[in-house]
Order: C-alpha cells, then structure tokens, then sequence
C-alpha cells in the first residue's frame, strides 16, 4: 500500500490537459461474437446508461455482448464476489485502493504490456496513471491492473452567478477572498455553504476531499504525501488544523445550510440544490467536477450554475493546487473479448461518446475536445493548466480500512462535534491496528 | 355498568393511540407516493392535503422571442410549462427580495424595462428598447398549489423497463424459495418429532443454535462452494437454484424450528393410532401430519415468504444483476440511481412491494394465526 | 425469460423436490422386507436433504468462520487468538457490545409488552381486527422500505427551513428547535429501536391474541368476581398464564435483535455511535477489501451471544420432553 | 367373506422375562406373562406402574430392552405394529380429526389396499355391532365423547386383528357412560371371541370385565389370576389394597405365636386374634398387619374380634353406609346396611371373623 501511496506523483495538469491531436477514427475489433462480457460497478443512473452506451458501439464493432450491473453498495460486493471466486469480467473500481487489495489477495488479472504501453503514449503524463495503477500481487510482484476511465478534479467551487450577481458577489480568487466572502455572505444573512456529507455506506467522503483540498491549500504537497502514506501520523498538528479550517466552515450554523446538524444527514446529491432553490438556501458549494449531474433536471451548464477554482491562499507560498480522482476498469477475468474491451475503452471513441454527455473528462490524448458537453468542461482545463500542483484523492490512496472506513466516519462524528483531537487520534489509532 | 364503560373507552382511547403510532408513518408513505417528485423533497407529506405555499424560480425566455409592437419590445409566455392549478401571488426579480410585487404589479428592472406577471403564470416583459439578453430573467414566484396528487410516479415505477420482468424475477425466486424449504423442513420436523434416531436431540440443539448465524457471514463460503459446483457442471453459479437453495439453507433453522413446534403438538397417540393401523411414516406424514398441519404450514409460509420477498443480500450475491434474473428489491435500488434521493421512487417502490406480501397475509391471515398459536401457545 | 418458462421453472424445481420423498418412499416400500422394522433408512430419507443444506448453509460457513477468525485478513497466515486480543481492545466492538445490549433489553421487552397491551385490548374491541392488521402491516414491509418511511419521520432540515420530517415538524409546531435524531448519540439508539418494535410488535401481537383466546374464561370470571380490576386481571393472572407464549416470542425477537443490520444501514450505516455486531463483522468483512479474520471474530460472537438463549429453549425443550 | 376360523383370529400372547428402561429409570422389570387366547386380560395397577408401557411394547409402539414377546408363538420384538396383526384403542380415542368416521374406520384397510367393496362391507359391520351407522359421515369434532369412543373400538374392529389392546378407553367418559360402554365391551369380545388386553387403572373395570387380571406394581407383576381370586385371596398387601372399594383396612399388630395351621397375632392393644392362616418366613414377634375388607367388618355383631368405636362421618349411598371410626389411632372404614341409622358422634359396635381377614407379613406378603 505504502508503495501505491508513493505513486501518488504530482503530474502536471498540462500534460494532463488536452493536446490537439484529434483521432477521429470509429473503433473496430476482432469479431468475438458469441463472446459476453460482464461488468459491474458502482454507477447507476444516469452514468449507467452511459456506460452501456458505450457498451454497445463495442457490442456493435465485435458482436461480444456486454452486461453491465450497478450496485451502490458495489464495493461491499465486489469483494464477495471476487474473495468467492465468481467476479465479473470487469470490475470498475471507485478508487485505487480498493482494487489494490483485491490484487494483493489475487483477485485482478495484469492487464497485457500492449495495453500499458497505450496508456503510457496516450493519456497525459500516462507514467503517472500507470503508477496509480500498479500494484503488488498476491506474492508481491508489482503488476500492471488497471486503466483509469472517467476521472474528475475536485478543487471546484459551484455556484449561481445569478445570485452572485444579485448579491453582488465576486468570485473570489484567493484563499482570503473566500473566507471574506463567506464572512459577508453571512454577514448579509445569506448561508454561505452547501456541504452534504450522505451518501448510503459512503457517508462522510465528501469531507475528505475538502480535507485533502486544505491540506493542500495550508501546506506543502511533501506534506500532504507524507499524510496519505501516514508517514506524517493522523493526529498531527498540521492535520488538526486543516480539520479546524474544515470545521470553520462547516460546524459554523451560520455559515452551512441547516445549521451544523445538517451537513452529516444532508445527502451530497441533494445538497448542491440548495444552490437552485427559492430562495437560494446557498451560495456556494465545494464538490468536484462530477456533481451536475445530480444538480436539479433541466438546468444549463454557464447559466444556471457555473464554478470556480477553489482557491489557495495569496500568502502561502504554495502555488494553485489541485486535487483529482477517478475511477478505475480492472480485469478479473483473463478472456479474449475483456480485454478488448479494456483496449476499446483506451481508443477515442468512448471517451468521446461520453464526454459529449458531460459529467466526465478524460485524459486521453487522442479524444476530440470539441466533444466536451459545454464550455464548462473545456473551463475546467484553465483551472488545471493554472495549476502547479496535482495530487490524486488521497483518501483513495490511504487503505480501504482508512480511507474508505474509519476516516469517513471519523469526518461525521467531527462534524457531529467531536473534537479535531479526537478524530485524528481515533483514526491514526484504526490505521495503527492494521500496520 | 358506569365502571365497565368508563373502562371501555379507556381502552379503545388507548388502542387508537397506538393504532395512530403505527399507521403515521406507512400513511405517510402511502401520501407521499401519490405526490408531485419536486414536492417530495421540499414539503411534508402532511402538507399535502392542503393548498400549500410554494416558492419557486422560473426564467423568462431570452432575446430571441421577442416581438415588436408599437414601438414597445415583448416577451411574453407562461412560466409553467404544465398547468397544475398553482396560483402566483407574488413575485420578485432578485433573490434577495422574491415577493417584491404582487401579480399584475409592474417591476421595473434596471434597465427601465417593466415586467407583470399574471395570477396562472402568464408574464409580460416590456422595453423600450430591444433586449439583447442571452439568458432568460430570473423570475421568483411564490404560489399557492392545491393539493395535487398523482399517478406519474406509479407509472415511473411500474412501467420502467425491465419492472415487471423483475416482479416476474421476485416471483419466480419466492415461490420455491418458500415452498421448498417447507416440504424439506416438514420432513425434517416430522423425523425430529415423531422418529426415533441416533443425535435426535443434538441435532434439535443445533437447529435452535442455528437460529442466529448471521447471514451475511455465510456468502463467501457458499458462493465459494457454488462457483465449485458451477466449475464442476460447467454452468453458471449464479442461478434460480441456486438461490433457492440459498433462502432454503438461512430459512431452514426457523422453519424447522416453528414447525417442530406445530408438529411436535399434535397428539402422539393419534401418530400411534396410525402405526398400529398399519401405516408407515410416510403415510403418517403425508396422510395424517400434512392435512392437519395446513395451518402452520400457512403462517410459516407467510413468514418466509416475507423474507424472501423482501430480501435484498441474498438476491443480490446469488443471482446475476442481468434483466432475466434481477429481484424488485435490487430493481427499485437500480431505479433510484444516484440522481439524489429520489422519494418518489423509494416511496413509490415501497408500497409496491409491499402489496404482494400483504395480499397473501390478509389471504393467509385466518390460517395464520391458527398456525402461530399451536406453535407456541402450547410451550 | 417469458412466463411460461418462468413457471415452468419454478414447477420443475418444486416438483424434483415432491418426488424425491415420494419416490425414495416408495422404493422403499416396495424393497425393503415386509417383515422388517420400518426401518431406519426411512429416517435416512426424511433427515437427508435437510441434513445436507444444514452441513452445507450453516454448519460449513460456521466452521469456515472459526477458522478465518485465527488468519489474518487475507487468509494467509495463521494469528493465533490475535484477531481476538485486538477486538477486545478495539473501543468500536466495545461500543457494538453496548448497543447490542441496548437492543437486546430495550427491543424484545417493548415488542413483547405493547404487543401483550394490543392484542389484549384488540380483542374486547368491536374494531380491534381492523387495528390488528394496522399494527401488523410493518411486517409486510422490507427492511429498505421501513428505512424510507422512517427518514419521513426523523428527518431533519435546518431551523427555519420547512420540515419535511414528521417528528421535527410536530416539535416545531410547539415552538421547539427541530433536531437531528438519527444523531444524537446514545439517543439515536433508541430511534433506531423504536423502528425495530414498530415492526415487531406485530409479530408478537398476532401470537398473542392467539394465545389469549385460550385463557379459560372460568378463571377470568373467577378473578372477577373476586373483585380485581381490569388492569389487575391482566397483570396478575393474564401474564402469569401466558408466560410461555411470552418467553418463545422473546425468544423470537431477541434472535432477531441479535443479527439487526438492515435497519441501521438503512437509517444511519452506523454512523454516530449506532454500531452493532452485525454492522461491524459487515464492515470488516466486506469494505474496503475486506479483513475476513477481524470479521470473523465478530460473527462468533454474535453467535457466542446466543448460546444463554439457546440453553433456556433447549431447557425448555427437555421440561416439555419429560411432561 | 372368508369364512373366519377360530384358529387364525385368535391368539396366545407369550411374554417372556422382558426388561424396559427409560434412560436409567427401569420400567419394565423382568416381566414373564402369558394370555391366553380368547381372554379377557386386564392390566391394571396404579400410575406409573408400566401396565401402557406394558401395552405398548406388544404393540410395537416401544423397543424392548431385554427378553421376548410372541403373538401365536411367533417372535414379534422387531415387528412394527402393523404386522402384529393387533388393533389399539386409546384413551384419547386418538382419531384422525380431519377424517370422517368413515374414513377413520377403513384408513387401516386402505393402508392394505383392500377392495373398495371389501372395506365398505367392514366398515358397514363394524358400525352396525357399534350402533354408529347413522355418523359415518361425520367428522369426529361432531360426535360427542361416547360416539367418538365407539368410533376409536370400530376402527379396530374392521382390522379383524388378533388382538385387541386397550389403553384405558373408557377413562375420558364421565361414570354414566363408562358403565354402559363396560357392559358394551364386555358384549363385544363375547361377540367376537377375540384375545383382548385392556389397561386401567381403575380395579371396577378390571373387576367387571377380566378374565384374568394382572396386578402390575414398579414394574413387576404383583399377581396374576382370576378376580375373584384377587379379591379373596390378594397374595400381598399392594393386591390386597388395590383390588376392591372402598380399600381393605389395614391393622397394624404383632404375631404372638403360630402353629401348623394357624397364627396368633394381637389385634390392637388388648385384644388377641387367631387366624387360620400361616407363613413359613414369620415367626413370633414378627410385625404383620392385618387386612379386613369393609364389607366384611360387622356392625353390632359379634365376630372373632370385636370392639367399640366412635363414627365421625357417616357416606350414605342407599345401597350401603359408609362408617369412618377409628381404634387407637388407626383409621377404619365400615360398611354397614343401606338403611342403617347410625349418626356420626355414635359409638358402635365392630367386629369381624377372622377367617375374613388377611395377614401380610413385614415384607408385605400375605400368609396363606
């Protein structure tokens, strides 16, 4: 784990960023009729139409057949059914760390060289993507798993600009702009904040983005890789204080939408509606660049809502951070027609078929930036080519025990007003018990 | 008789009360799923028997519907795309202040342009000189809406792609699921109680034991041996018997459990009777045992189909999540999606699930009580 | 798949079953000695196939257990009781102790008595069938559904907001500040439970009112006439009569008390200090790649749990044996 | 109908030194019986003295631990019932509720797959001889204790078994019933010559209707014989005390001498008895106590022995009183004529000769 951790390597969102390199060629592969391909994962509507949408042009171009299955409770069952041995053909994994140890009890199949070497020529700073993806087997041998598809930035504010524009806000572009914002917002009764931290068996992972994203604002990125990889223990100090900047948000009743009490029982997806509501409940909302799709039906990218960069701090000298994440295809079954589709899935076509359906970016050199849904997503790039700093979610990054168990309850029972201190020190301590 | 009719209404007035507890929050369900999806989430259930106040935003059309008359540049239209009954009372143009003006009261916008809107949502937005927005104007609008109830979110539920394929699915996993632990426990309860052989009470011991094995702690072992037996046959693992077997084994321990019980409490010198008579166990059991044990066979039945029909883990691990063998419970879960919580489904979803298991309770009922007394009234 | 084949299928599978009993019967009959003693292959016959789902479904995944519950979390190495040493230690498990026992002493005793209250008023009532099936209808609802209905009760939105929650809305219509119950520690327990008796006060109110219809009249006439009260009769000759329809339905609840997991996934996934065994043995099991020996230690407990209950019923069982 | 010869309806049954334990508790203790074909036998005997257990084991119903039972000189151990060729009526009548009589009656002949023709005919005849032709239809739940207990001796009857076992049949009908249906199967088994064993625990029915009555006691059989050999001459104090009613009383006492045909014993404190009857085991100073049937006590007459007593309750039964006294501590019970006018506070006169009266040594058996 502590070796994947490592991998969390800043790569610069330029290389990330598109190039012009435009491949506007149709897919087509072998012919693998009579061949099926089960996948699941944890999307459900609306991403699981997409995906099956996808599935089809390969359906279409091969004759395979493909089914998929959404499940929100995927990450439970995946491990069920890869531990009794009856996993599908295709596992998508919402983060690394989960597939990591599915690989260390054997569970994934290494995806063939060819497949690595794509990865590496096309996707921007495709090193770093093949790291996030290699990890130890079950008799330690660091293989090739994974290939990331669909990913997201985090460090994004959304907002009304109608509202900012009533109110006569501006979006702030430092880190003291902010606060000053939300003083004033609050200061002229409007409610600063929408933070919802439900979400089913998730609760609480919302908050550790913001986590991540101020303890990039607040201090060195070394920093904050030493704090995924727990060289730098939970309870430190520094990790104390991105928790408290957290809480000054979010246990202020004036500053979040229902008070303090609300942002642990709000679900994430209901929460941005605050944003849209009559009147407006919030101004503003920290989420990544995903969330749209859960924003209220028949709203338009650039009008109805729109973002900013989440902003750094003018007096630190840390530059314009930025915090990614996205999910991940993995093999569990070695036959011919998955691993097509895991080449399938690295050609330009389904990257393009879904970015044209908005909610998804790609780092694929070869896709057709014109393909992108709005405007919105093509802004999304200036925040990343100002960025200086680029680190993968680091919650995903921690072990599952962690970062998909004792430090998201522990964000709730923060939030729920136990102290800073406490949390840290009772998640440090759940990381001690699986050292 | 003062005294017994005092104390009569005492206990009607007590039974009413927990009779209102119990039925306030499935009444609130049952309200909740004739509603409007977009109220759901913003007024209580209770409200919605009654004309409510509600506030919401609309946007005016933009520059390219505008009409020129005398001089006098238009856009007009209706901001309601469906007439629902909602009525305006007032409206703002800012978020800062949404009921600024009552409906047919002109506001004048910064740029000198004036705006009414109407009662039913009809607006007019006048200016004397061209409007060149690219957007529409937010309108804030607050209404009174009648109670507004409707089918919409049946339809959604029930006629959604793939919805009855999964009912026909749910069935098709209850009814073996049901049955067939019922004949192996019968079997198993009659050995228990009326034959004699070598560990008869350990074997009981265990059964009562096996009452409380989780569940859940059962699946990677099972799946582990199913996929076995699927490698072994060359088919899939995951199928109908499979997941019979399944609801067969966790069901068992109860089933066996209630029906010892029932059978257990039948009278031995009737089964006697039936031996010197002439008849096997077999005869006993299916000439004498079963008839009379129509009853528990009733309420057991409908205790294990509950928990078949309600199950989710089990339909879930053992079936494959494909449309020719997806359960309800797991179908409504897909349904709701990951668009928000979205009530209308969830609530929707509910009740219709609920009405299979309740239909065969009230069908059932009399057999089941009958059932349920002879099991355990008798220690 | 149409419905044809459908119920051709769950035919077929129903009917397999059928003439397994039916033809190893008549084998038997037909083969075995006139003379014999209805012998014990028959025994054979009626035990085996639930005998194999027994070894198979619980027995196996028992003995599985225990035996993951000495390895470590990928079933590699052998740890000795070491899994057990850190969940003694573990503050959560200790928690999970607590509001297991919170359940246990809270849940079953409610159910048993509102269920005892209901069936006994119920039955004097000229409505009280139609009040049965309203307390009874929770039965009939999926773990999954009571969760949405019960987040129509408890849920929360912020003080000035309009409440969409029953519970809040009738405390702010008192002037009140609306809370967030599922999250008040301690207290968001017994929300939980309250979800629990709603649903299992129906169960034991059914088996009541059985019961009570055969307390002989003769003895509640007696107690009449020697002047006790309505509410005396109940307490001291209507519960006193029924304490062994009272013991199997604690028994009952308490078995299900003792595996609750759906409820507290549905309404809080244990979050704010609502975690109980089953929670925790599902977590370690299953999230974040799982640690089937951490998990492993939890399910024995639970079943360790049971082992006090299970002793009273076989108790029980031997009393009956000997009248 | 075949024609039924005597030898294949009836049968001796052969008990052979047969054991039976119940986890430790010994039931059965080395019982050795033999029925006679065509008899009326009767086991009777207090609860718990194993007389069902006793049942059950020649109808198959219980294993035996030890020793053998023969039905018409054939080893039956490890036989089920049905091919004992017996038939069983119990106490609870223990028909198939959800049968009509009809059914009830003719499930054992349709067990042997028997014709239609022939079960109709059976079962035809066996409601004739009960007089229950008119209920054949019915269902058990509509008939009342009586009928449903003809219905418990019908089912047996259309079997034709060798043997027929009763288990207390006639303990769940109240006293008016249970007299005629006495008298009925005392009918019965005259009508059909067949071997019959019947349980009770009540001395009247085994009285009435025995040929020959087994006294069981713990397991073993106390005595066996015809009941008037029970009455007049019970070969312990248990036999003594069970067969008759009301009970014999019993008298403590001493023997002071004894010779070849007769025993000198002290009766009460002052008094002394001599009775024609001797022991080889006793000898004097030995503590025997002396059994004298109510009925054979004489009020104000003059006997072998007599004294004075106080009454302190008086039973009248029209037929005879009942006179409770007592002599020094020990409780009496007399019966004196129907008409007789004594009132309790009366003192009377008691007497009794002593070839009437029965001595049991200390070992409880009696001397002959």
């Amino acid at each position: 784990m502590s070796k994947t951790t490592k991998l969390a390597l800043a790569f610069l969102v330029s290389v990330l960023f598109f190039n012009a390199n435009v491949n506007a060629e149709a897919y087509s592969g072998p012919d693998l009729s009579g061949q099926k391909v089960t996948i699941s994962g944890p999307w459900l509507a609306p991403e699981d139409g997409y995906i099956r949408e996808i599935a089809a042009i390969f359906e279409k171009a091969t004759g395979a057949t493909v089914e998929y299955g959404g499940s929100d409770s995927f990450e439970q069952q995946i491990v069920i059914d890869i531990k009794a041995g009856s996993p599908p053909d295709l596992a998508i994994f919402p983060q690394p760390g989960l597939a990591a140890n599915m690989a260390a009890i054997g569970g994934l199949v290494p995806l063939s060289d060819d497949v690595k070497n794509e990865v590496l020529n096309n996707y921007a700073a495709g090193q770093s993507w093949v790291d996030l993806a290699t990890y130890p087997d079950q008799n330690g041998n660091d293989q090739f798993y994974a290939i990331f598809y669909k990913v997201n930035v985090k460090s994004l504010v959304w907002y009304s600009p109608d509202n900012f524009e009533d109110n006569g806000y501006e979006v702030p572009t430092t880190m003291e702009d902010l606060i000053a914002l939300t003083e004033q917002m609050a200061s002229e009764g409007n409610t600063p904040w929408c933070i919802g931290l439900g979400s089913g068996d998730a609760t609480g992972w919302p908050a550790t983005d913001w986590m991540e994203d101020i303890m990039l604002r607040t201090h060195d990125p070394s920093v904050y890789d030493m704090w995924v990889s727990n060289e730098m223990p939970f309870n430190d100090p520094k990790v104390l204080e991105a928790m408290d900047f957290f809480g000054s948000f979010a246990l202020n009743d004036k500053y979040v939408n229902g008070g303090s009490k609300a942002v642990a029982t709000t679900d994430f997806r209901d929460s941005p509606n605050g944003l849209f509501s009559s009147p407006a409940e919030c101004m503003m909302h920290r989420q990544a660049s995903f969330i749209p799709a859960f924003f209220p039906e028949g709203l338009e990218a650039g009008v109805d809502y729109d973002f900013f960069y989440f902003p750094a701090y003018s007096t630190k000298d840390l530059g314009k951070p930025v915090l990614g994440g996205g999910t991940l295809f993995a093999a569990t079954n070695d036959n011919q027609a998955t691993m097509e589709f895991v080449k399938f899935l690295l050609h330009s076509e389904p990257n393009e078929h879904w970015m044209a359906k908005g909610g998804f970016l790609t780092p694929h050199k070869g896709a057709d930036l014109s393909k992108y849904s709005s405007d919105t997503f093509r802004k999304l790039g200036e925040i990343l080519t100002g960025a200086t700093t680029f680190r993968f979610d680091g919650s995903d990054l921690m072990p599952g025990a962690i970062g998909a168990g004792s430090f998201w309850t522990g964000m709730v029972d923060y939030t729920n007003g136990k102290s800073a201190k406490d949390v840290a020190d009772a998640i440090q301590a759940s990381w001690d018990a699986i050292k | 008789m003062r005294k017994n009719l005092l104390s009569s209404i005492i206990a009607q007035l007590i039974l009413l009360v927990f009779v209102i507890i119990w039925i306030i929050p499935t009444f609130g369900l049952f309200v909740s799923s004739f509603r409007d999806k977009d109220l759901l989430a913003v007024s209580g259930w209770w409200t919605s028997l009654t004309t409510t106040q509600v506030n919401e935003i609309h946007r005016t059309l933009n520059k390219d519907a505008q009409i020129q008359e005398n001089n006098i540049y238009m856009i007009k239209a209706n901001i309601f795309d469906i007439d629902k009954g909602k009525k305006i009372t007032s409206f703002g143009i800012t978020s800062k202040n949404i009921n600024q003006f009552l409906i047919e009261e002109k506001a004048t916008l910064k740029d000198g342009s004036e705006l009414t809107v109407s009662e039913n949502g009809e607006y007019i937005w006048k200016s004397q000189i061209p409007f060149k927005n690219k957007k529409g104007k937010r309108i804030f609008i607050t209404a009174s809406s009648p109670p507004n109830f409707t089918l919409e979110n049946y339809k959604e539920v029930l006629f959604k792609e793939g919805v009855g394929q999964a009912f026909l699915n749910t069935l098709t996993v209850a009814i073996p699921s049901t049955i067939i632990p019922l004949i192996i426990c019968s079997f198993f309860a009659y050995a228990l109680s009326w034959m004699r052989f070598f560990g008869r009470d350990t074997l009981l011991a265990v059964i009562i034991a096996s009452l409380v094995v989780p569940l859940q702690m059962s699946l990677i072992p099972l799946l582990s041996i199913y996929n076995d037996i699927g490698a072994l046959f060359n088919v899939s693992s995951k199928s109908y018997p499979g997941v019979w077997m399944a609801h067969t084994g966790f069901g068992l321990a109860s089933t066996t459990f209630l029906l010892r019980n029932f059978i257990k409490s039948l009278p031995h010198e009737m089964i006697e009777a039936a031996r010197v008579d002439g008849a096997t166990h077999y005869d006993i059991f299916t000439k004498i045992i079963l008839p009379l044990s129509i009853p528990a066979f009733a309420s057991i039945f409908i205790l294990q189909f509950l928990w078949v029909w309600n199950d989710l883990l089990v339909g879930l691990v053992f079936l494959d999540q494909v449309p020719s063998e997806i359960i309800i419970t797991a179908k409504l879960r897909e349904l709701l999606g990951s668009r928000g919580e979205n009530w209308e489904i969830l609530t929707t979803g509910a009740f219709v699930s609920m009405t299979v298991p309740l239909a065969i309770f009230f069908l059932l009922q009399k057999y089941f009580i009958r059932g349920l007394v002879a099991g355990s009234v008798k220690g | 798949m149409t419905i044809f084949s459908l119920v051709l299928y769950v035919l077929a599978g129903i009917l397999v079953c059928i003439l397994y009993y039916h033809i190893s019967n008549f084998l038997l009959d037909f083969f075995a000695k006139k003379d014999s003693k209805d012998s014990s292959i028959r025994a054979v016959i009626f035990i085996a196939p639930a005998f194999i789902v027994l070894v198979i479904f619980i027995l196996y995944p028992v003995f599985e257990t225990i035996r993951l519950s000495f390895f470590d979390k990928f079933d590699r190495e052998f740890v000795g009781i070491n899994n057990y040493i850190w969940a003694v230690n573990d503050p959560e498990f200790r928690r999970c102790i607590l509001n297991n026992l919170g359940w246990l002493l809270i849940v079953p005793t409610l159910s048993t008595f509102f269920g005892l209250v209901i069936a006994n008023l119920a039955d004097r009532i000229w409505w009280g069938t139609i009040a049965k099936s309203i307390i009874f209808m929770p039965m009939a609802i999926s773990f999954v559904g009571a969760g949405v209905i019960w987040k129509f009760v408890y849920d929360y939105r912020g003080p000035g907001d309009q409440q969409i929650g029953f519970l809040n809305a009738i405390i702010v219509s008192f002037g009140l500040d609306p809370q967030a119950w599922i999250t008040i520690p301690i207290w968001n327990n017994l929300f939980l439970m309250a979800i629990m008796i709603w649903i299992q006060t129906g169960l034991a109110m059914i088996i009541f009112s059985a019961a009570l219809r055969g307390v002989p009249k003769e003895m509640l006439e007696a107690a009449r006439i020697d002047g006790a009260g309505e509410l005396k009769i109940f307490t001291s000759i209507i519960i006193p009569y029924l304490q062994q329809t009272i013991l199997v339905i604690w028994t009952i609840i308490t078995i299900v008390v003792l595996k609750i997991f759906d409820i507290i996934v549905a309404m809080t996934n244990g979050q704010w200090q609502t975690e109980v065994l089953a929670n925790l043995m599902f977590d370690w099991m299953f999230r974040g790649g799982g640690d089937s020996g951490r998990g492993s230690v939890f399910a024995i407990v639970i079943m360790v749990a049971v082992i006090p209950i299970m002793v009273l019923n076989i108790y029980r069982h031997k009393q009956e044996q000997k009248i | 109908m075949k024609d039924r010869s005597k030898e294949d309806e009836v049968a001796d049954i052969n008990i052979n030194t047969v054991n039976k334990y119940f986890g430790d508790v010994h039931v059965i203790k080395d019982i050795s019986l033999d029925v006679k074909s065509q008899s009326f036998t009767v086991l009777v005997g207090p609860s718990g003295c194993g007389k069902s257990t006793m049942l059950r084991m020649i109808a198959g119903l219980e294993d035996i631990n030890s020793g053998t039972i023969s039905i018409d000189g054939q080893v039956v151990n490890d036989l089920p019932p049905k091919e004992r060729n017996i038939a069983m009526v119990f106490q609870s009548y223990a028909l198939y509720p959800h049968m009509t009589v009809f059914d009830n009656m003719a499930f054992g002949l349709k067990l042997e797959k028997r014709s239609k023709d022939e079960i109709n005919e059976r079962v035809q005849e066996a409601a004739r001889i009960l007089q229950i032709e008119d209920y054949l239809q019915r269902k058990p739940k509509q008939l009342s204790g009586g009928q449903r207990q003809r219905v418990a001796i019908g089912r047996a009857i259309t079997r034709k078994p060798k043997v027929f076992l009763f288990d207390e049949p006639l303990s769940n009908l109240d006293a008016a019933l249970r007299v005629q249906m006495r008298v009925e199967l005392a009918k019965l088994h005259d009508e059909l010559n067949a071997t019959m064993i019947y349980v009770t625990h009540d001395q009247t029915e085994a009285m009435t209707l025995a040929d020959d009555i087994v006294v069981l006691d713990e397991g073993i059989v106390s005595q066996k014989g015809s009941p008037m050999k029970l009455y007049n001459t019970p070969s312990n104090l248990f036999v003594g005390g069970f067969i008759g009613s009301p009970k014999m009383n019993f008298i403590k006492s001493t023997i002071i001498s004894k010779n070849n045909d007769s025993t000198e014993v002290n009766l009460f404190e002052s008094s002394k008895l001599t009775v024609p009857k001797i022991s080889d085991i006793s000898s004097e100073g030995d503590q025997v106590q002396i059994g004298i049937r109510p009925e054979h006590l004489l009020v104000n007459q003059e006997g072998d022995a007599s004294w004075e007593s106080k009454v302190f309750v008086v039973e009248k039964l029209g037929s005879g009183t009942f006179l409770y006294l007592e002599k020094e501590g020990e409780p009496l019970v007399v019966e004196a004529a129907g008409d007789s006018n004594i009132k309790v506070g009366d003192t009377v006169k008691i007497g009794f000769n002593a070839s009437r009266c029965h001595i049991f040594d200390n070992s409880d058996q009696a001397f002959q």
